[in-house]
C-alpha cells in the first residue's frame, strides 16, 4: 500500500514518537502512583499547592508550559544545570527533553485517573490487611497496589495517548529535529503549516491514531483481565 | 494478658467500657448495637480511642494521656471481622497465606496450614477466589486467615454467625484446642449463650457502651436477670468436672463434678482431665419426693432448693444445692407453686444427659 | 450578509500572528480618525488561510508568506486584483548578548565551526516561513550542507528567539523585527537581501467584505500607517 | 404460588434444584456451600438460569426453553440479602423507602412504615447513613426495607444470624403474622432449626446443589436423618394444636393436640384458634412405669414406642405414639438399652413445658 | 493592583473563557456520563469504536481535530450546514464553536473519570435496587449517579481545566476573533508572538491559573463532602 509506505523521515518520527510516548509513560507512572497515592490519602501541608501543580499542565496553553519547562530544565535552567551537572542527564534538544514534556503534559490524566481508583478501594479491606501484620507500605504493595491496576491502566493510557499527540510544549522547549526530537505529531503539524501538506498529514494521523489505539485495545484487555480475575470465583 | 479501659464518641453513641482478661477466651457478650465492635476495633487499632488505656500482653498499645498509639500492624492481632473482609486479587490460599508474610521469624510454627483448612473444611476452595464463596465458605476463610496469622491475641467477632450448626460443632472443639493449647488470648463476640458458654473463660456483658456485667463464664451466666440481657431464657450453670471414665460403647463418659456424679455423652479427655460443663436451666427438671425411676434422663441428683428467683415471664430460676456445687432450674410458676417449692425443700435435679457438654 | 448589519459590521482583519503590536496600534488609530472599528484575529497563516477556505467572516488576509496568499489565489477567494506585498523584513543571524561578536555573513562564513557543538535555532524550515527563508539563504551562500544536522527548528520564530536569549542555542536566525525587541540578544549579522526570497507580507481582500475593508486596508497602505510598522521593523513595501 | 426447578452451573458447583410451594413459609436448609443463595439468587433474576423455569404467581419470570426472563425490576420482590447491601449514600429512612417508590399504585398500603420500624427497632437511626452502623442494625434495615418494598415474594437469606436472641423473638412474631396475615409467600434461608420450625410451612433441605428432602415442617424435621443434615440434635415434631383456655395469672395456654392435652407458656390466640408448636426431640424424656410424679415437667403423656431409629454419636431418636399423633423423642442408647425400649412398650413421654412453642 | 487590571479586551477574554469553559463542561457532561456508562457497562457492537472515537481528540495533533472540527461544522461542513439549516446553530467563528472545541478536547478525560467511577460501583448494590423495583434507568438515577458524583466532579474539572487551557483547537477550528472567539489561552498566544508580549501572556496566564485553580478547590471540596456524606454515619 502506497499510503503507508513512509518516508526514512517518517519512519524515525514514528520510531521516536514510540520511544518517547513509553519512556514518559514508564517513567511518570511511579511518580503518577505517588502523588495520585498522596493526594487521596496525605493530610499534609501543601496538598492543595501539589494538587494545583500537578494540574497545572492541563490548565496552561501547551506553549507556555514548553516556555516553563525551557526555563527550569534547559541547559541554563536551574534544575536542567543541575541535572545534567550531577547525572549527566541532558534535556535540551534531546529526545528525553520530548519524554519529559509529553511526561509533563500527560502527568495529569495519570494521576486523576489512578487517584480515582485510589479513592474507591475499600479501606476497610487495606485496614484488615494492617492488622495481619502489613506496614503502610506493605498495605499499599500487597492491597492498594494490586486493587488499583485498572486505574493504574487507565492513566497510563491516558499519558501515552496524550505523548502521542503532544507537540505544543515539545516542540516549544525541544524544537523539532529531525531523528531526535521530530515526533510524530511534530511532523504532522508540520504537513499542515505548507500549502499541499494535508495528504501527508493525514497519512501520518491515521499512524498515530493507529498506535494510540492498539495501546488503548491492550490496556482495556488488560484491565478486563484484571476485572474478571477479581469478580470471578 | 489483656487490659482495656476507653472512651470513645461515634456520634450519639457514647462507648465507655473496660475489661481485663488474663489468657483464655473472654465473651464479649451484649445486644446489637451494645457497642462489641468498636471495642474490638480499639482494641485491634482501626480506631483511636478519645482516651483511656490499652495494655495488650504487658505492652501498652494505646495510652490516650501518654499519646501513645501503636498501630495496628504492629500489634500481632488476629481478627475475624464481622464482615469477612476478604482481600478480593487473591485467592483463597493467599488469603489464608497473608499474615505468614509478615509475621516475625521468631514467631514460632503457630497452627499448621494444613490442620487449619482440614478442619474449616476448605480445602477445595483453596484456587477461588473470594467473590464467588458462599456466605459460610467466605467466614470460614476469615476464620483461617486470622488464625494463621500467628496472633498474639486473637479477636473473634461473631464468627460463626454465619455457619450451619454442623460446622460450628468442628470448629468449636478446634478453638477449644486453641485456648487450652497455647497462651493466645480470644476475646470472643457472641450471641449464641451456648457458644460462650462452651469456650468463655470469661464474660463481658455490654449494654449500650458500657460493661454492666464482667467474671468468669460461672458467675456470669448464673447472675439472674442475665436472661433478659441475652435475649433469651438460657441461663444455665457452668461446672468443671474431671472425668473418672468413659463408656466407649455407648459413647458416655462420666464425669465428677462440684454437684455430683454426671454421665456425659461424647467421649472427652482422658481420666482425670478437667473438662467443662454447660447445664442449660431450661434442661433441669426438679422432682419432689422420693428418686424419679424409670426415666430416660441419666443425671438425677438429689440436692435442696436454694434460692427462688423473681418470676419473669411466667417462669422463676430456682437454684439447687447439690453436693459442693448449685444447679440453676428454670421450671414454670405453674410448677413452682404446684410443687410447692421453697428454700430448704429437698428435690431432686433430673438433667437430662443430651443436654449436657455443650 | 443582510446590507444593514454590514454597514454595523466592523472590519475583520484575518493576519498572522507576528503582526499583533503593529496592527493594533494601526486598528485603533483608524477608528481613532473615525473609521468602523477593526477587529483582528491573529493565528498562524496556515490556520487563518484554511479558515478563510471554509467561510470564515475575514475581510482582509494578511499572510505571513506568499504561499498562503497563493493558495487562496488558486481558489478564488481572494480579490486578486486588490493583492499588494505590504511588508518586508530582513533575516538576523543572533547570538545571546553576552557571547555575541559580529561576524561577515557569506560564503566564507564557518557557521558551523561558530556554533560548535550547540544547535543553531531557526524557524521551522519547511513549515515555519522564517525557517523557509532561513534554509534558503544558508543553501544560496553554501552554508547549508554544513549546518543542517545542528538545526533546531522552533515552531515560530519567537520560539527560535528564546531559545537564543534562554541561551540553549549559541545561535539563532530570526527576523529582524523579533530580535530588536529582545534585550538579552544582540544581532551579530544581517542577511544578504539576495540570498534569499524576499520576505513579504501579502494583504488582499477576501471575496465576501463589507464595504469598509477597502477603506482600511487602503489605510494600512497609507503613510499614517508607516510608523506603526517601521517601529516594529517592518520595512514597508509598495 | 412458587415452582422452581433450574439448571445452573457455577465453575465447579452444579445446582440442579427445585421445588414447589403454595404460599406460606419456605425454608431452604442446608450446610453452607450447598446452593442455597445461588437458589435464591435465580429466583430473584439476580441470576440467569442456565435451563429450567421459575414460576411466581401462576406467572413464568424464567423459562430456559422458552428464552423467556423476565428482569428483576419487574418480578416484585423483597429480598433480604445475605450481605445486606444497603444503600451507602440514602439514610436509613431512604434505604427503607426505597422500594415504595416503585411499588405500583395499586399495591395497596403493605406494612406500615412505623410498624416496621418499631418492631425492628431502628427508628434511633433512620437519619443515619449506613456506613456506621453496626452488623445487626444492617441487618434490621434489609429486612425493613425488603418488607417495605410491597413485594409479592419475600426472599429472606438468613436474615436473623447477626442478630441476638431478643431481637430475634421480638422479629420472629412479626413474620408469623406476616406468613398468617397475609398471601405473600416466604423463602426463608436460614441455618437454625428452631426459626425454621416456628416458621416454616414447607421445608427445603439441599446438599451439594440438590434438594434432598421436601415437604411439611412436621414431615421432614421428624424424618430420621435430617438431625446429621441439619448438623445439629434439633430433629422434633411439629404439632398444630387448638387453644383451649388461659391462665393468664401463670401465663399458661392449655392446647389440644394431637399427642394429647399439653400445657403450653405464653397466652397465645384465642380459644380455639390453632396454634403451632414445636417439641423438639432432646426436650422429650420417656419414663417406663406408672406416670411419674412430683415433676416439674408439666406435660407427661402416656402412648407406646413405635420405632427406634437407627443410633447415631450415641442416642437414638425414638418415636412414640401419642394419641392420634406422635412425639420424637432423643435418648442415649445407653438409657434406651437400661430402660428396655422396644416398639409396643407403653411408656410415658415427659416433655419440659419450656421447651414448648419455639 | 496594576499587575492585574485588565485591559477591556483582556476583560472580554477572561469573560469570553469563563463562558466557553462554563458552556463545554456542562454541555459535555451529560453525553460524558452517557458514553462513559456505555463504555463500562455497554455489550454493544461499536463500543471499540464509541472508544476509539472518544479518545481521539487526545491522541490528535489539537491542530489537526481543529481542522477535523472545521471541516465537519464548519458553515461548509455536512455537520454544520445541518445544523445550521435545521436548527440554527452555527458554530462556525461563534463562541459556541469555541465551546465546542473545548468540550471536545476535554471530552477523553471526562469520560474516563466517569467510567473508572462507574466501574468501580459495586453491581451488588445496583442489584438490590433492582430487586426493590427500580427498572435499569432507575437504578442509574438513584444509585450509580449519586455513587460516581466524585467521578463526575473529577470529569467536570478536568474538562473545565482543559478547556480553560484549550486553544490549539480552538484557534484552528474558530479563529481568534476578539470578543468572540479569543479565549484566554488564545490571547496567551497572540501575545507570545511578537517582541515585548511576554509580561502580558505571564499576567493573563496567571489569572487562567487562578479560575482553574478556584474550579479546582471548588471541586474537591464538593468531592469531600459527598465522601463525607457516604463514610460518616
Ligand atoms: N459514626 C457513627 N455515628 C454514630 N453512631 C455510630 C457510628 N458508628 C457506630 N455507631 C453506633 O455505635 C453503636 C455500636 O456499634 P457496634 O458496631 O460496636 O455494635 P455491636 O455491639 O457490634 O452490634 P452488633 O451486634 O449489631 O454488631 C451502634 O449503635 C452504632 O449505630
Ligand atoms: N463463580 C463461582 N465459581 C465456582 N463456584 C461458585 C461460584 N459461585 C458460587 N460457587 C459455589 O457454589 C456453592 C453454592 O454457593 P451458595 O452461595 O449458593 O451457598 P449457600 O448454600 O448460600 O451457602 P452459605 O450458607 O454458606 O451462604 C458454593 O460452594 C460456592 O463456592
Ligand atoms: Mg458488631
Ligand atoms: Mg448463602
Amino acid at each position: 500500500m502506497d499510503f503507508l509506505t513512509l518516508t526514512e523521515e517518517e519512519r524515525s518520527a514514528l520510531l521516536l514518537s514510540l520511544r518517547v510516548s513509553t519512556v514518559a509513560t514508564l517513567a511518570s507512572l511511579p511518580a503518577g502512583i505517588l502523588v495520585a497515592y498522596l493526594l487521596a490519602r496525605g493530610r499534609f501541608h501543601g496538598r492543595a499547592l501539589l494538587n494545583i501543580l500537578v494540574h497545572l499542565p492541563l490548565v496552561l496553553p501547551p506553549v507556555v508550559t514548553g516556555f516553563v519547562l525551557l526555563i527550569l530544565f534547559g541547559r541554563r535552567g536551574p534544575i536542567g544545570a543541575f541535572l545534567a551537572e550531577h547525572f549527566g542527564l541532558v534535556f535540551s534538544f534531546r529526545w528525553t527533553g520530548a519524554a519529559l514534556a509529553a511526561a509533563v503534559m500527560g502527568f495529569p490524566l495519570m494521576v486523576r485517573a489512578i487517584r480515582l481508583s485510589i479513592e474507591a478501594v475499600d479501606r476497610r479491606i487495606e485496614a484488615a490487611a494492617g492488622t495481619l501484620g502489613a506496614s503502610r507500605i506493605a498495605v499499599f504493595l500487597t492491597i492498594t497496589l494490586p486493587l488499583i491496576l485498572p486505574g493504574i491502566l487507565a492513566g497510563a493510557v491516558l499519558g501515552f495517548a496524550k505523548a502521542m499527540g503532544e507537540f505544543g510544549a515539545t516542540i516549544t522547549f525541544v524544537s523539532n529535529i529531525p531523528g531526535e526530537t521530530r515526533t510524530l505529531p511534530a511532523a504532522i503539524y508540520t504537513f499542515t503549516q505548507v500549502p499541499g501538506g494535508d495528504w501527508n498529514a493525514m497519512r501520518l494521523t491515521i499512524i498515530s491514531v493507529v498506535v494510540s489505539v492498539a495501546a488503548l485495545a491492550i490496556s482495556e484487555w488488560l484491565a478486563r483481565r484484571v476485572a474478571r480475575r477479581i469478580e470471578a470465583g | 494478658m489483656l487490659d482495656v479501659a476507653i472512651r470513645h464518641r461515634l456520634g450519639a453513641f457514647d462507648l465507655a467500657a473496660g475489661f481485663t482478661a488474663a489468657g483464655g477466651v473472654t465473651a464479649l457478650f451484649g445486644r446489637s448495637g451494645s457497642g462489641k465492635t468498636t471495642l474490638v476495633n480499639a482494641i485491634a487499632g482501626l480506631l483511636r480511642p478519645d482516651a483511656g488505656r490499652i495494655v495488650i500482653g504487658g505492652v501498652p498499645v494505646f495510652d490516650g494521656a501518654a499519646r501513645l498509639f501503636v498501630p495496628k500492624h504492629r500489634r500481632r492481632i488476629g481478627y475475624v471481622f464481622q464482615d469477612a473482609r476478604l482481600f478480593p486479587h487473591l485467592n483463597v490460599r493467599q488469603n489464608l497465606a497473608y499474615g505468614r508474610w509478615f509475621a516475625p521469624r521468631g514467631a514460632g510454627d503457630g497452627i499448621g496450614f494444613d490442620a487449619v483448612v482440614e478442619m474449616l473444611g476448605i480445602g477445595h476452595l483453596l484456587a477461588r477466589r473470594p467473590a464467588g464463596l458462599s456466605g459460610g465458605e467466605t467466614q470460614r476463610v476469615a476464620i483461617g486467615r486470622a488464625l494463621l496469622s500467628r496472633p498474639k491475641l486473637l479477636l473473634m467477632d461473631e464468627p460463626l454467625a454465619a455457619l450451619d450448626d454442623a460446622r460450628k460443632a468442628e470448629i468449636l472443639p478446634f478453638l477449644e484446642r486453641l485456648r487450652d493449647a497455647t497462651t493466645v488470648p480470644v476475646v470472643y463476640v457472641s450471641h449464641s449463650l451456648a457458644e460462650v458458654a462452651r469456650l468463655a473463660t470469661r464474660v463481658v456483658v455490654m449494654e449500650a457502651g458500657r460493661v454492666v456485667a464482667e467474671g468468669t463464664v460461672g458467675d456470669v451466666l448464673a447472675r439472674p436477670g442475665l436472661g433478659a440481657r441475652a435475649g433469651r431464657a438460657e441461663a444455665g450453670t457452668l461446672l468443671v468436672a474431671s472425668v473418672l471414665s468413659h463408656d466407649a460403647a455407648h459413647g458416655l463418659t462420666t464425669v465428677d463434678s462440684p454437684a455430683g456424679r454426671l454421665i456425659v455423652p461424647g467421649v472427652a479427655g482422658r481420666p482425670g482431665a478437667a473438662v467443662r460443663l454447660h447445664v442449660p436451666a431450661r434442661d433441669v427438671m426438679i422432682a419432689t419426693g422420693p428418686a424419679p425411676e424409670g426415666l430416660s434422663a441419666l443425671n438425677i441428683l438429689p440436692g435442696t432448693v436454694a434460692e427462688i428467683g423473681a418470676a419473669a415471664g411466667g417462669s422463676v430460676e430456682v437454684r439447687i444445692a447439690c453436693g459442693s456445687g448449685f444447679l440453676l432450674s428454670r421450671v414454670t410458676q405453674f410448677s413452682a407453686s404446684r410443687l410447692g417449692l421453697a428454700p430448704g425443700l429437698a428435690v431432686h435435679a433430673i438433667v437430662k444427659s443430651v443436654a449436657l457438654a455443650e | 450578509a443582510a446590507p444593514a448589519s454590514a454597514q454595523d459590521r466592523p472590519v475583520t482583519v484575518f493576519a498572522a500572528a507576528s503582526l499583533k503590536n503593529a496592527l493594533d496600534e494601526i486598528g485603533a488609530a483608524y477608528a481613532a480618525e473615525g473609521g468602523v472599528p477593526v477587529v483582528v484575529s491573529y493565528a498562524a497563516s496556515s490556520a487563518l488561510a484554511k479558515q478563510i477556505e471554509s467561510g470564515a467572516p475575514a475581510d482582509i488576509f494578511i499572510s505571513a508568506d506568499l504561499a498562503w496568499m497563493d493558495y487562496l489565489g488558486e481558489r478564488n477567494l481572494i480579490r486578486a486584483e486588490t493583492r499588494a506585498n505590504l511588508l518586508g523584513n530582513r533575516l538576523v543571524l543572533v547570538a545571546p548578548k553576552a557571547e555575541a561578536t559580529p561576524v561577515e555573513i557569506g560564503p566564507g562564513l564557518d557557521l558551523a565551526g561558530l556554533v560548535g557543538d550547540g544547535r543553531i535555532a531557526m524557524g521551522e524550515v519547511s513549515s515555519v516561513p522564517a525557517g523557509r527563508y532561513g534554509k534558503a539563504a544558508l543553501e544560496s551562500l553554501g552554508l547549508w550542507a554544513a549546518i543542517e544536522s545542528k538545526v533546531a527548528g522552533a515552531e515560530s520564530v519567537r520560539a527560535a528567539l528564546l531559545l537564543v536569549s534562554r541561551g540553549e542555542a549559541p545561535y539563532g536566525i530570526v527576523y529582524r523585527t523579533d530580535a530588536a525587541a529582545d534585550p538579552e540578544v544582540a544581532i551579530v549579522g544581517t542577511f544578504p537581501e539576495d540570498s534569499h526570497p524576499p520576505i513579504i507580507y501579502p494583504a488582499a481582500l477576501t471575496t465576501e467584505v463589507v464595504p469598509a475593508a477597502a477603506g482600511f486596508l487602503a489605510f494600512l497602505r497609507s503613510p499614517k500607517a508607516l510608523p506603526a510598522f517601521e517601529a516594529q521593523g517592518f520595512s514597508v513595501l509598495d
